[in-house]
């Protein structure tokens, strides 16, 4: 079977191009073509509705990325435990992290999300007790059931990254560890996580851009996020383009900030060739 | 057993790997400022014998004391052994600065950093207090210019010589070496086995296993030759290699340029 | 022409008018109205099920021909796309949950959430009269997730088309939750004069043989046959 | 509020009263556009990666530019946009070349869209996995007087599917979970027609259950294949660790 | 230019890499059943010209002849040649038998499957005859067992030998050998040098670069010293080891024990 942790060639700052080898002549026609290009977009497209929804663009782009750290942070705070006992742990959590993890990335994100939000939460309001809960104004929303679904994502795509990156934490370092005194937790903690964290950080990044990528999925929940933004002009405005090339051109940025700022994250400890 | 001046005593050792015995009731006694080369064919059991002091494998039978306290081990039930506290094993490893063939540097901190993790997390020293001490192990192994940079970018020599400050950095009674210089290319053989020797001459406790048989004739005190999960022959240096009285040592020595 | 027309209807499940059954098939009243309308035209037409949110992009970038979706005609859709005659118009009405009462106006429904379906004329109508009054108004890419967030209580009311949610309330879910408010007031440059085929501009052609088949449809009875399957009323309207 | 409590199996059966036939049916549609988009990816893909790789810089900067955008923007939007805007400018280009419009069926519109997708990661896939092939072996094929295209066929090709076989089926396991997004354009494929069930039901988490298992499955009957496979092409290479 | 009886003939070969010069002219004519030998210091150029001979690296100026055949070459417009026609290079290619350093086994293919490609999809045999062919040569080099074995499973001195055979299968005018010994560990040189060996005394006509002093000595009739891209030296190997003239020379040989 695959190993392989991410689940597809991301995108990852090797991507960015390099200053030095960005100008040269067939680039500089290149550019030319496509800022004619732009220019032709701008003058005969229609973009007079542009003013009128930037305000709930931005705010749009601001639901996005509220979406996307807090469910990465909060499913890799789920994924340590879960990359940890499939490499030391007891069958009894091995197992159940295993098939958890299986279960979520054989299954679409887009089925998990309405399963938690049309199925769980068509059920919940059939109980009383829940209804009459504190949680209940919690549970009539939609976002809870969006972060609780990408988190899950994350958290299981992440286990299979962080279980190999546990895995790959040369057993030497550890034993210098143990051979100076340090107890299992310090170790743990010392040692074992920050060098799986930084063995994992490549691969990291490039699961950040694809949950970046995810996020629009929460829209079909009533999430009102960027992309829910633009379908609300297209619907709108009916146009079809327009509105479409804008969104593809503010992930795009999403995703080069992203990068870049993994990027620096990356090089605070260099790691050297291969 | 109680001794305080014997740094370490080992007494009827045993090892079992399932069906392979590898150390076959081995005895061995260090004294304050001993310097113990263990020398030997591959497989014949010195760096399980070395793993063992430390308790990175557990003995099948026999006992460690360090510093006189004996480590008090208990039957796993399946015919091995297992410490009864891991914290007294947890507190007596802080004492044993083991150096390794593969250096095993944490990748993710600096030289720096790798010298004073155990002071700080392990025997709870000040920051300040660590990176002094470090910074003068660091001088002393020749290494204060590259404090700050990772392990990746130095050469096996340099990295050798930064595994040994972070050993040095617990203030151990008891230095063990486990054949540090042969992951090594042979000209940066040199600049390790000299720190090493330097160490010796203050009298530093240490047991090292070698293959570099010129370097523990000069340095060591005493010589076990270990064959075959025993202990062959031992003595002074110069019984060892200048009147060998075993075939096997004979053998081995000779075969040894 | 030999190729058959591409009729869009959104997909999903719009009773009484659109609903696949268990077997795939679409049924419904529009379903028969298209069938009589195309057969009276001598169209050949195929029913294509679209995205609701998409359905005007699907037309104008030739993904499908005519829209039949119970699509009102309005003077914002008629800036891009063209209507034919109207086929059906029925009152826009208010569904909420049972034992609340309340009216279906700006005061009656302060405080309260209300969900729409997006790109409808009910949304268009929401903006303008409730969302306007601080009433939190929620849209949905399909009427069903509306209905069935209504009964989930994630919003306590619906504002749609009275026979879809007339429809909604005789299912066993809209019986138990929810009860019908009443319509709402009149507003006919948001609500439009009825429902008509969605067409292409400048398709003329088209736009007059279905314009010519549904007169001949209501004139020769067909229309009020198949209606009575449905619904004891004329919903054709005024 | 008693209905709930027990499940009602027949809905999922096959024939009429149940919705299980349909189900299957949207099943049917889905792998059909995994594996056309697959196909029609790894088309894209081979021809990328040796444009990338042996092209000129045009055609480099034109393919770096193609799996740049692919790889930053979502799948969702790429979808919305390909559907609409490719689908349109594939007519007007047929168009221009004065041939009528052809008539984009839903199923030919959705394998373009996923395949146009997938087609920018294989190209990196198989990018990387052609790079990994040891200069050396294919230095020695050309030392021996083979033309550049069998050593193409004969060498690279083969050499390469041990480094690209992880990346690949990663890619056919995505595939087969992107046609999900195809939803959002009203394709009969089966997440939607799981939520025309549900709706039409209200048996919302047991048809959405049902898909899981069979998205499931299909994930891990490919697995089976994968494995299969990936222990053919790696027969000539030592285990590792 | 034209006489059949010289397998190979370079005329005043230059190759240069961007700014740096690495020929500066070599001319080197190999008859029938020459063993050649070239050495020479690290970096001076040695494999660079095995590697121009069959065009795996292109000259930048002179020619190179197989079998009195002419490469043709045509000026690439910017300082360099690039052939004139693939055809006859990869024809001509397929009369040399390369054997690299890094042996380049195809990783895909059995060792019977690697001997037999060539012969096959670029000779053009049956598949039967390169089969039978095969056979004998893996029989010749102690290789018969392993006929069905991938690579990867091998020591690298029956790759190499394996690698011998691959080339040795097309039947070659001229075998050139890049330092054919000098990726192997100390102990598996002596496998290929004997194989390497029993194909100078078939008087085979070869071309090899070396750093195997005694045994290029031993099997070649000509010597080559190459140093910094020209041709310093070159000789009986008597005369080479024996009486070398040049300073350089003297100095190559006795730096190499
Ligand atoms: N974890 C283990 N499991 C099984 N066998 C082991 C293990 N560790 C060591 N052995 C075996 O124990 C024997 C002794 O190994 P040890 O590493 O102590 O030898 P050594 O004297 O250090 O040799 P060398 O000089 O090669 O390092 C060997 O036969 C080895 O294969
Ligand atoms: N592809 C290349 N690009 C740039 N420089 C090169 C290339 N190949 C070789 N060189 C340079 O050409 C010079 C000669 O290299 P060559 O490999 O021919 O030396 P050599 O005599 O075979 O040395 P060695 O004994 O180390 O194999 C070296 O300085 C090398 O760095
Ligand atoms: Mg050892
Ligand atoms: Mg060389």
């Amino acid at each position: 079977m695959t190993d392989q942790t991410t689940h597809a060639v991301a995108f990852t700052p090797e991507d960015l191009p390099t200053a030095r080898s960005f100008f040269q002549p067939h680039r500089i026609v290149m550019m030319l073509v496509f800022a004619a290009f732009v220019v032709c977009v701008a003058v005969f497209m229609r973009w007079d509705w542009l003013p009128r929804y930037l305000p709930r663009l931005g705010w749009g782009i601001l639901v996005s990325l509220v979406m996307l750290f807090s469910t990465a942070i909060l499913g890799f705070l789920l994924a340590v435990p879960i990359g940890l006992a499939q490499v030391t742990g007891p069958w009894f959590f091995k197992l159940p992290a295993k098939v958890f993890c299986t279960v979520i990335r054989g299954t679409p994100l887009l089925l998990q999300l309405w399963l938690l939000y049309y199925g769980l939460g068509s059920l919940f309001p059939q109980f009383p007790a829940i209804r009459q809960s504190f949680l209940w104004p919690y549970l009539r929303e939609a976002w809870p059931y969006g972060v609780a679904a990408l988190t899950i994502s994350f958290a299981a795509y992440e286990g299979e990254v962080m279980r190999g990156a546990f895995a790959g934490v040369p057993a030497g370092e550890l034993e210098a560890a143990k051979a100076y005194g340090m107890s299992r937790w310090t170790m743990f903690r010392r040692i074992w996580l920050p060098r799986a964290i930084h063995r994992a950080l490549p691969t990291l990044n490039g699961e950040t851009v694809l949950q970046l990528k995810s996020t629009p999925l929460v829209a079909t929940i009533t999430v009102v996020d960027v992309y829910a933004v633009i379908s609300k002009v297209r619907q709108e405005t009916f146009l079809t383009y327009e509105p479409l090339l804008l969104l593809a051109l503010i992930y795009m940025c999403l995703t080069g900030i992203l990068v870049v700022a993994f990027r620096t994250f990356e090089n605070r400890i260099p790691t050297r060739g291969a | 057993m109680t001794d305080a001046a014997q740094a370490i005593a080992v007494t009827d050792l045993h090892k079992r790997f399932g069906p392979l015995e590898v150390l076959k009731g081995v005895s061995l006694t260090a004294k304050q400022g001993d310097v113990i080369a263990i020398i030997g064919g591959s497989g014949s059991g010195k760096s399980t014998f070395l793993r063992c002091i430390n308790m990175l494998e557990l003995p099948s039978a026999g006992t460690v004391s360090v510093h006189g306290e004996k480590i008090r081990m208990k039957p796993d039930g399946r015919g091995g052994l297992v410490p009864e506290d891991r914290k007294q094993v947890q507190r007596l490893r802080s004492q044993l600065g083991m150096v390794f063939q593969s250096f095993n540097l944490w990748q993710h901190m600096t030289i720096l950093e790798n010298v004073i993790e155990a002071p700080i997390h392990v025997l709870g020293k000040p920051k300040a207090e660590a990176i002094a001490t470090a910074e003068t192990l660091l001088k002393r192994v020749g290494l204060y210019e590259k404090r700050d940079a990772y392990p990746a970018f130095l050469s096996g020599g340099q990295q050798q010589r930064a595994a040994i400050a972070r050993a040095l950095a617990i203030q151990p009674l008891v230095m063990l070496f486990d054949e540090p210089t042969s992951a090594l290319d042979p000209e940066l053989v040199g600049e390790v086995l000299s720190v090493i020797g330097d160490l010796a001459r203050e009298k530093r406790t240490m047991i090292l296993v070698t293959h570099e048989m010129k370097f523990a004739r000069d340095v060591a005190n005493h010589i076990v030759f270990l064959h075959n999960g025993v202990i062959e022959e031992q003595g002074p240096p110069e019984a060892i290699f200048g009147a060998p009285r075993s075939e096997r040592l004979k053998k081995f020595i000779s075969s040894i340029h | 022409s030999a190729e058959a027309l591409k009729v869009g209807v959104a997909a999903e499940p719009y009773p009484p008018f659109t609903a696949p059954d268990a077997s795939g098939k679409w049924e419904g009243w529009e379903v028969e109205l298209m069938n009589a309308v195309c057969a009276e035209a001598k169209l050949e037409c195929v029913l294509t099920p679209v995205a609701w949110d998409g359905i005007i992009p699907a037309l104008t970038s030739k993904k499908i021909d005519m829209i039949m979706s119970s699509m009102s005609i309005t003077d914002e859709r008629l800036k891009t796309i063209d209507f034919s005659d109207k086929y059906y118009n029925t009152p826009t009405g208010v569904i909420g949950t049972k034992g609340v009462d309340f009216k279906p106006t700006p005061e009656g429904l302060a405080g309260k959430t209300i969900g729409v379906q997006v790109s409808t004329v009910h949304q268009a109508y929401a903006a303008k009269h409730f969302a306007a009054a601080g009433i939190e108004v929620k849209e949905y890419q399909t009427q069903d997730e509306a209905n069935n967030d209504l009964a989930a209580g994630r919003v306590d009311a619906v504002q749609a088309d009275a026979i879809a949610l007339k429809a909604f309330l005789a299912t066993d879910q809209g019986k138990e939750c929810c009860d019908y408010k009443g319509d709402v007031a009149e507003d006919v440059a948001v609500i439009g004069p009825g429902v008509g085929v969605g067409l292409r501009k400048g398709e003329t052609e088209l736009k007059d043989k279905l314009n010519a088949a549904i007169k001949a449809i209501r004139d020769n009875g067909t229309y009020d046959t198949f209606s009575k399957k449905y619904f004891d009323f004329d919903i054709y309207g005024e | 509020m008693a209905s709930d409590s027990i499940v009602n199996w027949s809905l999922l059966a096959l024939s009429a009263p149940g919705w299980g036939g349909v189900l299957l049916q949207g099943f049917v549609n889905s792998i059909q556009i995994a594996i056309g988009g697959f196909a029609l990816g790894l088309t894209l893909g081979v021809g990328g990666a040796f444009g990338k790789l042996y092209g000129g810089p045009i055609l480099r900067d034109l393919l770096e530019c193609y799996t740049t955008v692919v790889r930053a923007v979502p799948e969702l939007v790429l979808i919305l946009l390909l559907y609409y805007a490719g689908t349109d400018l594939l007519n007007q280009l047929l168009a221009l070349f004065s041939i009528g419009p052809v008539d984009i069926s839903g199923l030919m519109a959705g394998i373009f869209v996923i395949g146009v997708v997938q087609g920018a990661y294989s190209t990196e896939v198989l990018r990387g996995a052609i790079k990994a092939v040891p200069a050396g072996q294919i230095e020695a094929a050309r030392a021996y007087g083979m033309s550049p295209l069998k050593v193409l066929r004969r060498i690279t090709l083969p050499a390469m599917l041990p480094y690209a076989i992880p990346g690949l089926s990663n890619l056919w396991l995505i595939a087969t979970k992107d046609t999900a997004l195809l939803a959002v354009v009203g394709f009969s494929e089966l997440t939607l027609v799981t939520r025309q069930a549900a709706g039409t039901t209200k048996a919302y988490l047991l048809f959405f259950l049902a898909a899981g298992a069979l998205y499931l499955a299909l994930t891990l009957v490919s697995n089976i294949f994968i494995g299969m496979l990936e222990r053919h092409a790696r027969r000539g290479f030592a285990e590792q660790r």
